[in-house]
């Protein structure tokens, strides 16, 4: 009998194949898994058990201390450290969130050259070629070499930096980001300098305070420290001195601090000076029962004529409430004054500035006592650590003619983005067409690293070494350990490392940078440390302070508190109403500009957790708002979620928008953080970019912008149902009672 | 050794809160909670186990914004527990928690209806942590896939960490030695968070001190939250 | 009705046979009778011979038209199927349904579906037991109606389910891991009354087709005979047969309401047991009984005018048959308006916040539209129209009346879930539901899958229950008109 | 005479609903069975020759006490003793091999549980349980198989008797 292939076997065949398969699928091999112990298991760890490692958070320039948990190699949490004196166990959301930036799918994961600027093609190559290639350029270019950073880098690396280009005879590098121009660090400064004769960043005790009036400054969003003012923002509600503090918010966009004010003030856009001048021409005219009778002195050095009719009108505060605000402060016992960021941004900056802070001045500082406004102390530790200094727009202006005129051969980039970060009408573009080598040492292309020649991934904050010198928004003397509280990812090699390779081969600068790496460097720095709260003598002072996450005083050296403060003669005081640019029939709108919470300038943009998470006040995520007053908003015929126009004098972008209650009808507001172009899959391609409105100077709070419809609608990406918030329930007030 | 009955309780003081949104990203960090898409979340499938409710309060120019944290209220008679067909949303007697198991739940979302709090959220497709991402996901926690419900549930992760911690150490727990994330995070103090039958816990005392403060969210639904809330307070000048 | 069709047998030997009496000599008497066997079916005797013709020729002739309306709706199956299947490799996120809004359309027509089975029960049992004579050729349109709809309706839950493939883990089944499901849910007990109704309506609607499957048996040959022949059970018709099956349909007829009743009022407690505002309600247990109700003979109707005008069975289905049937939808509807009204006022008077926003939302809102239509459909039209005898009686009129009134309930369902959670007691959280393709094609494809199963059904089995017909005759012969019961006697 | 036969049409029912049961016979005792096997190891590993040496089980899996894992003993502490025990042995050489190239040894887990099941070793040992009652007598494998079927009916059956059973069933004890 021989088997023929007749329908009926074949189906039978069939049948019995299939059975087959079936029983194979029954026994899934992808049962099994594996389990690969240590070779040599780390001492600290065990299977199973978390191992917390102290650093710093780099996602802001603050400075908090973090821990971040471990286990099997891989960074799980950050929290705050609970020993750290700034933020004492707390961290906000971006700090949460930097656990995404170590594994962030786009990371590089070797040195790249790219063929054409912006042309995305990119050539992994060795890190010996990569550095061969860095030393070569600068090697040729001599002194032409300039640096352009941002404000969170290691305290090291900007010492390096400084020393290389020193060395060679470079400028000094430049630090610009918009966190810190946006809030004015460098302004202040110089008003601290004139005012009080040191230019320092104030730090305000927030906690102790009774009366604080706000000039537009968001203590408790992103700008100067979100986890230290939170802090002391619950200190200052929870009446730790007998009773609960009194908050005034002067802004024309209610941020959260002026939601969680007691008295929001929706003053007119750029005002603010005028505002604090006039409490202070009040204070010298008139006569309270104030605690201390020297504040009425004080007050007429700065005095001139008030008007208070006429003030009111520009400000648009009423004289009562300017009344108002003039009492409650001259009669408060600790009553603090903390001019915004945005004070900054007006054409006369130091004038409004230094209104407000001569308020604090007016104040007087009870020496030794808790409240009030200091300056950070300066002692030995400054000797041995720097923090880096941002610099000025004017300065950032500078470099760029510098490159305009081709005098600068290579430029470095660490640590910022101002392809991204800076108007279009600063000419960064033609600049950087000037200068023949560009090198990037972004872990993940940034619009930046788009436009350089070479790039040479640096390792995030969670893998590397570093210090950070507390400041601002802290008094006493802190420096922040931070080191690789995992095995790095990638071949990805610190900035630090690499200048300090590439310097052992130019001779002025291998004299000043002797050391074989980073660590090296940094622990010959904090091996001349004084003793400390949690630092041991000489032997361990190292492991301790990593192990602690850093170096600070011992308890009983008390905070040095505003008692550090010196007044010389102040300056006379001239505040002008100021002038916005762009014609107010073209471009009806103020312009408010203001840092994401979530977001901050943008860095934080490639974050899913950022991007993702409701903004606090809109709830909105992954989107651009353009926020206007809904009065507003019914006068223009738009609508939530309509697709418009924003053009100022200098440039437009298109946005959503989002009526918002809070707001000033004269007004446009719109967070940064959005619209980049490159940057990994979670910035690009969302929203655009409000730093194109803004023109080539440092006057980026004075512009005046248009809002036209595009007829298009889009839904937002919102998290609230917005009409059911704004309508609530029929005579139902807020459901927190 | 019998093992103590816990009454987990979280406070949260209005008049702290300052909206933030650290314990958002903290909670996400801890219990691996799936980032939405923006097309997802125009879709209002945004999920985040703790939110900020933000209220206006009054019109402009005396316009202030109110915050009002929610998350699952951990309700001692909680409406979603009883609809759940299959037991996946059950009471745990030991924790006095809202448990939520998610290997049993079949995706009736019944309880999410139930839920006054609105306060639990639905994987509606698998969780898409993408490349790299993955290796921050706590090993503790389970991620959750397609089709299943979840919710806050007071990092009980932490809070079994710790007595597995005390019981092998023959030790009892101490009032802090369980803290959520969120909690852990917040940067002003307005979450406080504790064991109630504990009466030297931090929340028990709290309690006792702001009591004319506190309020419990929709009480008067019956649902016996173990979450109270402090009244924003008010200052004049 | 096909008058010119009848052909008349020849007389037998022992007389005329009783449906072939002769009209009565008076001209005003035999007009009479005329006029009434015109009107009333069961006045209307016929040889039965024709009468199985009647219902037999529809069913053996199947137009062109027909096969590719079965292809067509066997297309719609197959879609629902693939949209199915998709759903469940992707995640139900394929459905509109977000947060709060996380029951929708299936829910939806898992409620309508089940409203609509109720009739065919109704119809059948009680009508049976009030004795409704004229509900005899209808009663079986009707409990098909119910298969089929209710078979779909417990199709839903499953489709609905986030993770379809452990269904099985809401089934008490004994297992190593020491779990039952949760009797406190009323999930459960939907599952519960569901089967047990569907069981008994199968076993209600297969016990009254025995006789007229034995009567297909008798006239068909081969395969078919085959066929029948299972089904018949070995029926031939003697007295004790008829005595037991009469005593069966009465006893299933009677225990058979209640459970018509249960079932719907425990759909309805899926929503009354929730805290959820809109669905919080004491009244609905019997206000979705009479819901139910009313649709389902809005769906009875349409079904009927369907039959008879596709399969030709004007002899069957008169003009009185919709009439009774429209005075019971009319009937159905004022006792909607009634609870609806009910239900309205309770929360309107209550003034609890979330109830008002949610009647404010309905009547001025977003959903306006909807709800007005819902008014319009369920209460206005069938009150402004059902009371003419002249509309109750025109099958176009009382066509649409019927499916305004589908409508009109479907709108209910929806203003009911997915309206409802809209609007809760955080306002942070309400929400909106958008309609999306997947749950619009499995909705269409298991309404084809209802329709197919119903017009195959039709061509095998009569949809007429003959039997039925036959002792509606006789017994109103009996029972009206001495001389009928001679007629009777002397034909036997 | 001839007997009274099965119609060729029913044969062939019943041949196929024995096809069908045996099919469905063989699945489950393969998917029981493979249950139980042992997995293929990279290393011949013998439980056996290190329990009759006395080895204790947490001198290897040495976590067992302090943490939820048990872990498995790092490559240092294999050949922490087996630079000088035995190292001769072809075993012990291919252990070595890894131990050159600094490799760990890709064991096969033979436990495996579910990822929402979470056992805690530290619990459970520190409590009386001994390693016996859910790894059986590893102590005389010579290779390592699972010896229970850790499904959640056996868990809960133990957890059931314990004094505290109420707590002991909560769903949080083993899923979160």
């Amino acid at each position: 009998m021989t088997p023929k292939i007749t329908r009926r076997n074949f189906l039978r065949f069939a049948t019995l194949g299939a059975g087959a398969t079936i029983l194979a699928g029954c026994a899934n091999p992808r049962r099994w898994v594996t389990l690969e112990p240590y070779v040599r298991p780390p001492e600290e760890q065990l299977a199973g058990v978390a191992t917390w490692y102290a650093s710093t958070c780099r996602m802001c320039p603050a400075g908090c201390g973090i821990i971040v948990r471990i286990m099997n190699g891989r960074a799980l949490k950050i929290e705050g450290n609970p020993e750290h004196p700034l933020n004492q166990g707390k961290l906000c959301a971006r700090g949460q969130a930097g656990l995404q930036l170590l594994y962030n799918p786009d990371r590089l994961n070797a040195p790249v050259v790219q063929s054409g600027r912006g042309s995305h093609q990119f050539r992994a190559i060795a890190w010996e070629e990569g550095i061969n290639t860095l030393f070569d350029k600068l090697q040729g270019a001599g002194d032409q070499v300039a640096v352009l950073g941002g404000s969170s880098m290691s305290g090291h690396l900007y010492d390096i930096l400084g020393r290389l280009t020193s060395a060679i005879g470079a400028s000094a590098p430049v630090i610009y980001d918009p966190l810190v121009s946006m809030n004015g660090y460098v302004a202040l400064k110089d008003v601290d300098m004139a005012l009080f004769g040191k230019a320092a960043l104030p730090t305000y005790d927030l906690g102790n305070a009774d009366i604080v009036i706000s000039f537009g400054a968001d203590l408790l969003g992103p700008g100067l420290s979100q986890v230290r003012y939170g802090i002391e923002y619950g200190k200052f509600r929870s009446g730790r001195l007998g009773q609960r503090g009194y908050l005034v918010q002067l802004e024309p966009h209610q941020s959260l601090t002026g939601a969680k004010a007691d008295l929001w003030l929706p003053v007119q856009p750029g005002m603010e000076g005028l505002v604090a001048q006039a409490i202070i021409d009040l204070i010298a005219s008139h006569s309270f029962a104030s605690p201390d009778p020297l504040r009425v002195e004080r007050a007429k050095l700065f005095a001139g004529p008030v008007d208070l009719n006429k003030t009111a009108a520009a400000t648009g505060i009423s004289p009562t409430e300017l009344l108002h605000l003039e009492q409650i402060f001259a009669e408060a016992e600790r009553p603090l004054a903390i001019p915004g960021g945005g004070l900054s941004g007006l054409p006369d900056a130091n004038a409004s500035l230094t209104a407000v802070q001569a308020l604090n001045f007016i104040v007087g500082m009870p020496a030794g006592g808790p409240g009030g406004m200091s300056l950070s102390p300066e002692d030995q530790l400054s000797k041995l650590v720097v923090k880096p200094q941002p610099s000025s727009f004017s300065d950032l202006l500078v470099l760029l003619g510098k490159m305009k005129a081709g005098a600068v051969k290579v430029l470095l980039v660490l640590g910022s983005n101002p392809v991204y970060e800076l108007p279009l009408q600063a000419g960064l573009a033609e600049a950087l067409a000037k200068v023949p080598y560009v090198v990037s040492f972004a872990p993940i292309v940034d619009e930046t690293a788009a436009q350089a020649d070479l790039i040479l991934p640096d390792r995030t904050y969670l893998e590397s070494w570093g210090y950070d010198v507390l400041s601002p928004a802290f008094d006493l003397p802190v420096v922040s350990s931070q080191q690789p509280v995992v095995t790095p990812r990638f071949d990805a090699r610190s900035a630090a490392d690499v200048l300090l390779t590439v310097a052992k081969g130019i001779p002025a600068a291998a004299k000043v940078l002797s050391w074989t790496d980073e660590v090296a460097f940094l622990k010959e720095v904090i091996a001349q440390f004084p003793q400390g709260a949690v630092t041991g003598d000489n032997g361990v002072i190292w492991e301790r302070y990593l192990q602690h996450g850093g170096w600070w005083p011992a308890a009983a050296a008390a905070p040095q508190g505003p008692a550090t403060m010196q007044a010389l003669p102040p300056p006379p005081l001239q505040v002008a109403a100021p002038q916005f640019l762009g014609d107010a029939g073209q471009y009806p709108f103020f312009l408010h500009l203001y840092v994401s919470s979530l977001l901050s300038d943008g860095r934080g943009a490639n974050l899913p957790w950022l991007q993702a998470s409701p903004d606090p006040l809109t709830t909105v995520s992954w989107q651009t708002l353009v926020e206007i007053n809904p009065a507003t908003a019914q006068k223009i015929g738009v609508e939530d979620g309509e697709v418009v126009k924003v053009s100022s004098p200098y440039g437009e972008i298109e946005g959503y928008i989002y009526t918002y209650p809070a707001m000033r009808p004269d007004t446009v507001a719109i967070a940064t953080g959005q619209g980049h172009i490159d940057y990994g899959r979670y910035a690009s391609q969302h929203g655009s970019n409000p730093l194109l409105l803004v023109g080539a100077q440092p006057a980026w709070a004075s512009v005046r912008v248009n809002v036209t419809s595009t007829g298009r609608k889009v839904k937002l990406s919102i998290f609230e149902w917005k009409p059911g918030v704004e309508e609530g329930f029929p005579n139902q007030a807020f459901p927190g009672g | 050794m019998a093992l103590p009955v816990h009454k987990w309780t979280m406070i949260i003081d209005l008049d702290r809160c300052t909206g933030c949104g650290a314990c958002v990203v903290a909670c996400h960090a801890e219990n691996n909670v799936p980032v939405q898409t923006e097309r997802e979340i125009t879709r209002l499938r945004a999920m985040h186990w703790i939110r900020i409710e933000r209220y206006w309060q009054g019109a402009y120019p005396d316009v202030q914004a109110r915050f009002l944290p929610v998350q699952c209220q951990q309700c001692g008679d909680a409406p979603c527990e009883s609809v759940c067909p299959v037991y996946a949303t059950n009471h745990s007697p030991t924790e006095n928690l809202n448990l939520q198991t998610y290997n049993r739940c079949v995706g009736t979302r019944y309880c999410q209806n139930n839920d006054p709090y609105k306060v639990r959220f639905f994987n509606f497709f698998d969780p898409d942590f993408e490349d790299s991402l993955t290796n921050q996901l706590n090993p503790d926690v389970t991620v959750r896939t397609a089709g299943i419900m979840e919710k806050c549930t007071f990092c009980v992760q932490r809070i079994r960490r710790a007595e597995e911690d005390a019981l092998s150490r023959g030790v009892s727990l101490k009032d802090g030695d369980v803290i959520p994330a969120c909690v852990q995070t917040c940067p002003p103090g307005a979450l406080v968070f504790g064991n109630l039958n504990d009466p030297n816990s931090q929340v028990a005392a709290a309690l006792r001190e702001q009591e004319q403060r506190s309020f419990r969210l929709l009480e008067s639904l019956g649902t016996d939250p173990a979450i109270y809330y402090l009244k924003g307070g008010s200052s004049h000048a | 009705m096909p008058e010119e069709n009848i052909s008349r047998p020849s007389p037998t030997e022992r007389g005329l046979p009783y449906w072939e009496q002769p009209l009565p000599e008076d001209k005003e008497l035999a007009k009479q009778e005329t006029e009434a066997r015109k009107d009333n079916l069961l006045l209307d005797v016929r040889a039965p011979a024709d009468v199985n013709r009647y219902m037999m020729d529809p069913m053996r002739r199947q137009s062109r038209r027909f096969w590719v309306l079965c292809v067509i709706l066997a297309g719609g199956v197959l879609m629902w199927w693939g949209t199915w299947l998709y759903q469940a490799i992707n995640g139900i996120g394929v459905e509109g349904i977000g947060r709060p809004v996380m029951w929708a359309v299936y829910i939806v027509n898992f409620v309508y579906l089940i409203g609509i089975g109720h009739a065919g029960t109704f119809i059948s049992a009680a009508l049976r037991v009030l004795k409704f004579e004229w509900r005899r050729p209808i009663s079986r349109a009707a409990e098909t109606v119910t298969l089929f709809a209710l078979s779909m309706a417990a199709v839903y839950p499953l489709i609905h389910l986030g993770r379809v493939w452990k269904f099985y883990w809401l089934l008490p089944y004994p297992n190593q891991r020491q779990l039952w499901p949760s009797y406190h849910s009323p999930l459960l007990w939907d599952p519960t009354a569901i089967l047990t109704y569907f069981s008994c309506s199968i076993l209600f609607a297969y016990i009254s087709l025995i006789p007229d499957i034995a009567m297909m048996r008798d006239h068909t040959t081969g395969r078919w005979q085959a066929f029948y022949r299972i089904f018949a059970l070995g029926w031939r018709g003697t007295e004790k047969e008829w005595a037991h099956h009469e005593t069966t349909q009465n006893v299933f007829s009677y225990g058979i309401i209640p459970v018509m009743f249960s079932v719907h009022t425990i759909v309805s407690w899926d929503f009354s047991m929730a805290l959820q505002a809109g669905w919080h309600s004491t009244i609905f247990g019997p206000y979705f009984v009479v819901g139910a109700l009313f649709s389902g003979t809005g769906a009875v109707i349409i079904a009927l005018i369907v039959l008879r005008q596709t399969m030709n069975l004007k002899f069957f289905l008169r003009p009185e048959h919709f009439n009774g049937m429209a005075m019971f939808m009319l009937v159905l509807s004022l006792t909607w308006d009634y609870f609806y009204f009910n239900d309205y006022m309770a929360p309107w008077f209550a003034g609890a916040p979330v109830d008002r926003t949610l009647n404010i939302l309905l009547q001025s809102g977003a959903y306006a539209p909807f709800w007005y239509t819902m008014l319009i459909c369920n209460a206005l039209i069938p009150a402004l129209t059902l009371w003419s005898k002249k509309i109750r009686t025109n099958l176009t009129a009382l066509f649409i009346v019927a499916v305004l009134v589908q409508v009109g309930m479907y709108l209910e369902r929806i203003i009911i879930v997915p309206f409802s959670l809209a609007r809760n007691e955080l306002p942070f959280s309400w929400g909106v539901y958008t309609l999306q393709a997947p749950e619009t094609m499995i909705t269409i494809g298991t309404f084809c899958f209802l329709i197919l199963a119903y017009i195959i059904f039709t061509r095998i089995f009569p949809i007429i229950p003959l039997w039925e017909v036959y002792e509606g005759q006789a017994l109103h012969g009996l029972r009206k008109v001495g001389h009928y019961l001679l007629h009777l006697k002397s034909a036997e | 005479m001839r007997l009274k036969t099965v119609s060729p049409v029913g044969r062939r029912i019943i041949i196929a609903v024995v096809v069908i049961l045996v099919v469905a016979a063989a699945a489950i005792l393969l998917f029981v069975t493979e249950a139980r096997a042992a997995p293929a190891q990279p290393i011949a590993f013998n439980h056996q020759v290190m329990g009759q040496l006395g080895i204790q089980c947490l001198y290897c899996h040495n976590t067992a006490r302090v943490s939820p894992a048990a872990g498995m003993p790092s490559m240092a502490k294999c050949m922490g003793c087996h630079k000088v025990v035995d190292p001769t042995n072809p075993v012990i050489k291919e252990v070595a091999a890894y131990w050159d190239k600094q490799q760990p040894i890709p064991w096969v887990r033979v436990n495996v549980m579910p990822r929402f099941v979470f056992f805690s070793h530290e619990a459970h040992v520190n409590n009386g349980v001994s390693c016996e009652t859910c790894h059986g007598d590893v102590n005389h494998m010579t290779v390592a198989h699972q010896v229970v079927n850790m499904n959640m009916g056996w868990c809960l059956d133990c957890h059931e008797k314990q004094p505290n059973a109420p707590q002991l069933i909560d769903c949080v004890i083993c899923h979160r």
